[in-house]
């Protein structure tokens, strides 16, 4: 069903600027700036970042739901922006979503079945009855759920762990090559947490690539290969998780690794350098092995 | 806090370009030659109809071209100029809204602010006391169901001509002339009340019913919530919910202007009382089309005029606005 | 002895019955405790929070007593119970930023707070501008709105004003789940100083973030579909919880550092139970490796070591 | 125009509060909620009065002209009598059967509010909806149209329109009035819809290859549904009272009975100087029974659909 492959989401200088008020005359908010990596079938690339850091929005335009303002993002080589119509259709039978609120992704008025007959009319018409309850069956197991359980019921009769499980397995049907996970388990309880993390380590294992976007770095250290550190909508340190978190040379990382809470160490004093001083030309450079940092 | 201001003259200035160019449309959309139907319509004579189909060629001009037309229209405009009378010939348009005016002001402005105020009194104690929520407000749901002039006609009805405690109708008594002395006065305050009241109590009920929900969405807002657990009294409580609740309250005001102008051009009809709802009463039986139009502006430009005038309130009481910062 | 409370059970009124949010929970806290109620979401937490101070809404007292320096409080009376509030109990709410009258600058609303206790403002600025500094913010708050101030500032204002007459207990609920890990720290932090200034005599600080907890509160009581699981010395229960629920709960939270490659964390299947008819007997048994046929009966929630309090037949081997 | 229906804003608050994830609050599916929403609407006083009252007047104008063979505008009963049993609300001056009048003129009111009200929600929620889930250059001009017909009162424009494009039926008039009455709709829905496209089953629905339309028909609209219902009914009640006016003008249809222009002969026939009650109550009851009725139903059913606004 999946197997890695040389295509790559390549995000090149990604910027996005927001205009408040009337006409775009209010004033401009650069929520993204210059945002450089790729996401590679096969491994787990975790974004993260604090509230308005932009990750969100990074996220959405890798969805195409919501434009950037410069930049490219290219999937297999092609521009994702300039994808109408079918093209888009089957850029999103490749490359899918899932986002933050479970009760938020479901419309309440329907049973949660809706998120499967949406896609089946769109991207697999011509399955046949049973061959699709095997299909949606198998997917439904991959993420640990029996049908029976969920099935045929409303959004607010399952949990918010069963709810991002079954928005999975809706993109495990899909054959999808990059899964955008927009912060997916910060609204869920942390013993149901792990789990859903679990899952996601499974599919990478059988070569889906996953941009997991979260604030918390201990999941995002948790889950990736590869960690990008998002500050103000731009990029100040990139590389392998093991390498970042080992020894982290920018200071915004540093802070960010002194004030998060551990269960086994007291917290010490944060570090003292300012992590707002933004450099005057800033440029991500390479500090070692495929490790940037912002200077 | 500029550009807030500045952003809702730009709204006002577009809609009264807006009102204005449908004003000057109007006449010309009619299918078939306006003037013909405009003079079929006062069943004039063949002679008369004449030299008046003549007239308002000329005066509409419409033998020059749409744009030279549109041009004049707004040059006659700017001057002040709205064209001469039909109904009441030898004056202009001008002098007969500005005669009129004084009187509708008279009774709409001291209109909605009363209303305004007690409506907002008393919705804000309905949703306190249960009596009141059932009695008050079953009221209020009538009053701001009735239409003005039926409420005017029940008034002149039962109070003028059963109880005869006020005139019947007109601004004041046909032996006096308009002047600052106390009879004067006296005599206009007596035609005034009832007219009065009928705007007040129809613009009473909106504001009653609207201002009670507004209360109990406050009175749940997280402010509130926080200062109960900090064991503030009930009157303190309320008073911020009140605070709250009157912004959009405001908002509303300026969107219900629009009606309440609509219900005083009734009621003047039905208490004869000399203002522009007479005016437009005369203006349509002998289709006078040049007052009928200018009498239109008038109305627009007064309820922009008021509608400014809410918004600089709304800036006054709502800091929020006038720190000029959406949120952080 | 500041707080004890016996036995408290507050149910929510719904259409289809009560939900037995709060069942019969009994623990002290003593002055200058810093006391960390965990749990997950609808295990009772904010409700028990809640109703120490205001039983608001669909919120009804079903029984049980709490008494506050020796001083029983009036729970279910509204008018009486505002006597204690602010004064001795006090609160940092759950939307705390969001707390404030959007239309009032802040030096004005605390005025009109303070007087409408009885408490002279002039007399209390002095202090009020001392605690500002404390927490880094300028006497120029006190002329700004609520909208011209971040989350952070927010936050840091209500906790100086939910403070500021020195009330024995403060309930802190979710202080830290809204604000970025930076500011977090700080806030909680300031906490701590705010216990060790005197400011509150004994605080309650509810989250689910059990991490934030090891790091500020000197125990911890976690909560479980209404009942109280466990209540330890914050470093014991970390290290060495002995209620299964904890036990499984605290093994599901991956440190910065663990890797899904070196050891898989386990989550707890199942989810807690509906509270609108709670199962009979120890509530998390349906989901409890360890249940067995004693399970059945309710665990009382009993000492099974010096300061360690847990509500399991098995937790005291 | 009425005050009340600019109060709409007000009364139908826009956001119509989808049962929320309170720590105490039992969360209903749409069948629960279904079952709650009946069981509330039932015991809703305000909801079965303002039903009661509206249904009533409605039984009244599709049989009362059956109950009587006198047409409106016939004459050649006796003059000016007082309500009788042989004349149930009496006679106008010049020999009409109030009666016939004020049944005829309800069935008026009642075409005209619907067809008004139809039509105005038809153009608030095409503006609404695509204003407020496209956003952007769209949302604004669509935004700035509204304002602006906004602000105009909708009377003096239709008092100018139909002194030129004389109204001859009430077809035409529920046209104009529609026409006139859909911004403050198309404002309440926009925002509505707004809070909505931002939910995350939109975007979900976009990323399954749905199109613009089929996201606003198939996941906006269901959830909206309850409140268009409301706006449909305010729009109704304003529309009865425009239309009213606007007949008591004389500018409405005139070989067409409405309440409005029984008000009109009533007055210019000086019954009241006659004292002829008769003639010039029933139609301003009428009115204000069949407007303060969807106002209290109004009400009513927002209580039903925001339980905060319930007074428990």
């Amino acid at each position: 069903m999946l197997e890695g492959g040389s295509v790559t989401l390549r995000l090149e200088n990604v910027t996005k600027v927001f205009r408040t008020g009337t006409f775009g005359g209010g004033a401009t908010v650069n929520a993204v700036t210059g945002v450089t990596f790729d996401i590679r079938p096969g491994e787990i690339v975790s974004l993260i970042g604090e509230s308005g850091s932009g990750k969100t929005t990074v996220g959405r335009m890798i969805l195409r739901l919501t434009p950037p303002t410069a930049g490219s993002i290219t999937f297999d080589g092609r521009d994702v922006s300039t994808l109408g119509g079918r093209g888009l259709r089957d850029y999103y039978g490749r490359v899918q979503g899932v986002f933050q609120d479970p009760f938020s992704s479901y419309n309440p008025v329907f049973k949660v079945d809706r998120v499967f007959e949406m896609i089946r009319r769109a991207y697999l018409p011509t399955v046949t009855g049973s061959e699709w309850r095997e299909r949606r069956r198998r997917a439904l197991e991959d993420v640990g759920l029996e049908a029976a359980d969920v099935l045929g019921k409303y959004p607010h009769q399952l949990s918010g762990g069963q709810l991002q499980r079954l928005l999975i397995s809706r993109a495990l049907l899909m054959d999808i090559e990059i899964l955008v996970a927009d912060e997916i388990i910060s609204m869920l309880d942390a013993s149901t947490r792990i789990d859903v993390l679990n899952i996601l380590g499974d599919l990478r294992d059988r070569g889906l690539g996953v941009l997991f976007v979260t604030h918390d770095l201990a999941l995002g250290n948790y889950l990736s290969d590869r960690v990008v550190i998002l500050q103000h909508g731009r990029i100040v340190e990139m590389g392998p998780t093991a390498k970042v978190f080992a020894n982290p040379v920018h200071p915004y990382t540093r802070m960010l690794l002194s004030c998060v809470p551990q269960l086994t160490a007291k917290w010490d004093a944060t570090t003292n350098d300012d992590p707002r001083a933004v450099p005057t030309n800033p440029v991500l450079q390479l500090v070692g092995d495929d490790h940037y940092v912002e200077r | 806090m500029t550009r807030y201001l500045a952003r809702k003259i730009l709204l006002y200035l577009l809609t009264f370009w807006f009102a204005v160019t449908i004003d000057w449309m109007i006449p010309r959309l009619m299918p078939g030659d306006p003037i013909d139907g405009l003079i079929g319509r006062i069943q004039a004579d063949s002679t008369a109809s004449q030299n008046l189909h003549g007239y308002f060629t000329e005066s509409f001009e419409l033998d020059q071209p749409l744009w030279q037309q549109y041009l004049n229209f707004w040059q006659g405009l700017i001057r002040g100029d709205l064209g001469p009378s039909i109904t009441y010939v030898g004056s202009t348009v001008g002098e007969l809204m500005w005669a009129a005016i004084p009187y509708t002001l008279a009774l709409l402005v001291p209109a909605i602010v009363l209303s305004y105020v007690a409506g907002n009194r008393v919705g804000a104690m309905a949703a306190r006391r249960k009596v009141l929520d059932n009695t008050a407000l079953p009221v209020a749901y009538v009053l701001t169901a009735m239409p003005y002039m039926w409420l005017a006609i029940m008034l002149v009805y039962v109070v003028s001509f059963r109880w005869e405690l006020f005139p019947v109708s007109g601004a004041y008594d046909f032996s006096l002339q308009p002047a600052w002395t106390w009879e004067f006065a006296r005599s206009f305050l007596s035609h005034w009340f009832l007219p009065f009241l009928t705007l007040f109590l129809v613009a009473f009920g909106g504001w009653a019913i609207g201002m009670r929900n507004l209360i109990i969405y406050e009175l749940e807002a997280d402010y509130a919530n926080y200062l109960q657990s900090l064991g503030a009294p009930n009157k303190l409580v309320r008073k911020y919910a009140y605070g709250n609740a009157v912004l959009p309250q405001m908002s509303g005001l300026a969107l219900a202007l629009g009606a309440v102008v609509g219900g005083a051009l009734v009621t003047e009809i039905v208490f004869g009382y000399p203002g522009i709802g007479t005016l437009i009463l005369a203006a349509l039986q002998n289709r006078d089309y040049f007052l009928l139009q200018g009498l239109f502006l008038l109305i627009i430009t007064g309820v922009l005029i008021a509608n400014f005038i809410v918004d600089i309130l709304y800036v006054i009481v709502d800091p929020r606005t006038r720190t000029g910062i959406q949120g952080t | 002895m500041t707080l004890a409370v016996d036995d408290l059970r507050v149910y929510y009124r719904t259409l289809k019955g009560d939900v037995k949010a709060l069942d019969g929970v009994t623990f002290s806290v003593s002055d200058g405790e810093i006391m960390g109620l965990a749990g997950e979401s609808g295990c009772g937490k904010t409700t028990l929070g809640k109703s120490l101070i205001r039983l608001d809404g669909r919120m009804q007292l079903m029984g049980g007593t709490v008494s506050l320096d020796g001083v029983r409080l009036p729970l279910a009376d509204e008018r009486a119970m505002s006597a204690f509030r602010f004064k001795d109990v006090s609160i940092v709410p759950q939307y705390a930023m969001s707390a404030l009258n959007p239309i009032r600058k802040i030096g004005r609303m605390i005025s009109e707070l303070l007087d409408s206790r009885g408490v002279s403002y002039r007399d209390t600025r002095p202090e009020l501008s001392r605690r500002l500094a404390l927490v880094g913010l300028g006497d120029e708050i006190l002329d700004r709105f609520p909208i011209e101030l971040s989350g952070g500032q927010k936050q840091r204002v209500v906790m100086v004003l939910s403070t500021l007459m020195d009330p024995s207990l403060l309930i802190a609920d979710e202080l830290t789940s809204a604000l970025d890990v930076s500011t977090q720290k700080a806030v909680a932090e300031m906490l701590v100083e705010f216990r060790d200034r005197g400011f509150v005599k004994s605080t309650i600080v509810i989250t689910h973030d059990l991490a934030v907890l090891y790091q500020i509160a000197d125990t911890i009581l976690v909560m479980y579909a209404g009942k109280l699981v466990e209540k330890a010395p914050a470093g014991e229960l970390t290290r060495d919880p002995r209620h299964p629920y904890t036990r499984l709960l605290i093994g599901s939270l991956p440190e910065v550092g663990a890797r899904i490659s070196e050891k898989r964390l386990q989550g707890i299947a199942g989810r807690p139970p509906s509270l609108l008819d709670p199962p009979s007997g120890c509530r998390f048994r349906a989901r409890c490796p360890l249940a067995f046929a004693k399970c059945v009966e309710e665990p009382p929630f009993v000492e099974i070591a010096p300061g360690r309090h847990a509500a399991c037949w098995k937790a005291a081997a | 125009m009425s005050s009340a229906e600019s109060r709409a804003d007000l009364v139908a608050t826009p956001e119509v509060a989808l049962t929320g994830q309170g720590a105490g609050d039992v969360e209903l599916g749409p069948r629960g909620k279904r079952f709650e929403a009946l069981h509330f609407a039932l015991r809703n006083t305000k909801l079965v009065i303002g039903a009661s009252v509206v249904l009533a007047f409605l039984a009244l104008a599709l049989v009362g002209p059956l109950l009587t063979d006198a047409t409106p505008f016939e004459f050649g009963y006796p003059l000016g009598q007082p309500p009788s049993s042989e004349y149930w609300l009496g006679t106008t001056a010049p020999g009409q059967d109030v009666f016939a009048q004020f049944v005829y003129g309800l069935r008026s009111s009642f075409v005209v509010g619907a067809l008004a009200a139809a039509i105005a929600s038809v153009i608030g929620m095409a503006v609404g909806f695509v204003g407020g889930y496209r956003g952007g250059v769209i949302d604004d001009v669509l935004s700035m149209l509204t304002n602006i017909v906004l602000v105009i009162p909708t009377l003096a424009v239709l008092i100018i329109v139909s002194a030129y494009l004389s109204v001859g039926s009430l077809r035409s008039e529920a046209i104009l009035i529609g026409l006139t009455s859909w911004p403050w709709a198309a404002r309440a829905i926009r925002a509505q819809t707004f809070s909505l496209a931002s939910r995350d089953f939109v975007s979900l629905a976009r990323l399954s290859g749905q199109g613009t339309a089929r996201v606003i028909l198939r996941e906006i609209a269901p959830n909206m549904s309850s409140y268009l219902f409301l706006t449909f009914i305010l729009l109704f009640g304003g529309a009865v009272l425009t239309a009213a006016t606007l007949d008591f003008l004389g500018l409405g249809p005139s070989q067409v009975m409405s309440l409005g222009l029984m008000m009109n002969t009533a007055v210019s026939n000086a019954a009241l100087q006659l004292g002829m009650w008769w003639w010039f109550v029933p139609p301003g009851v009428g009115i204000t029974a069949i407007v303060g009725g969807l106002y209290v139903m109004n009400v009513g059913l927002d209580e039903v659909f925001n339980p905060r606004l319930r007074r428990t």
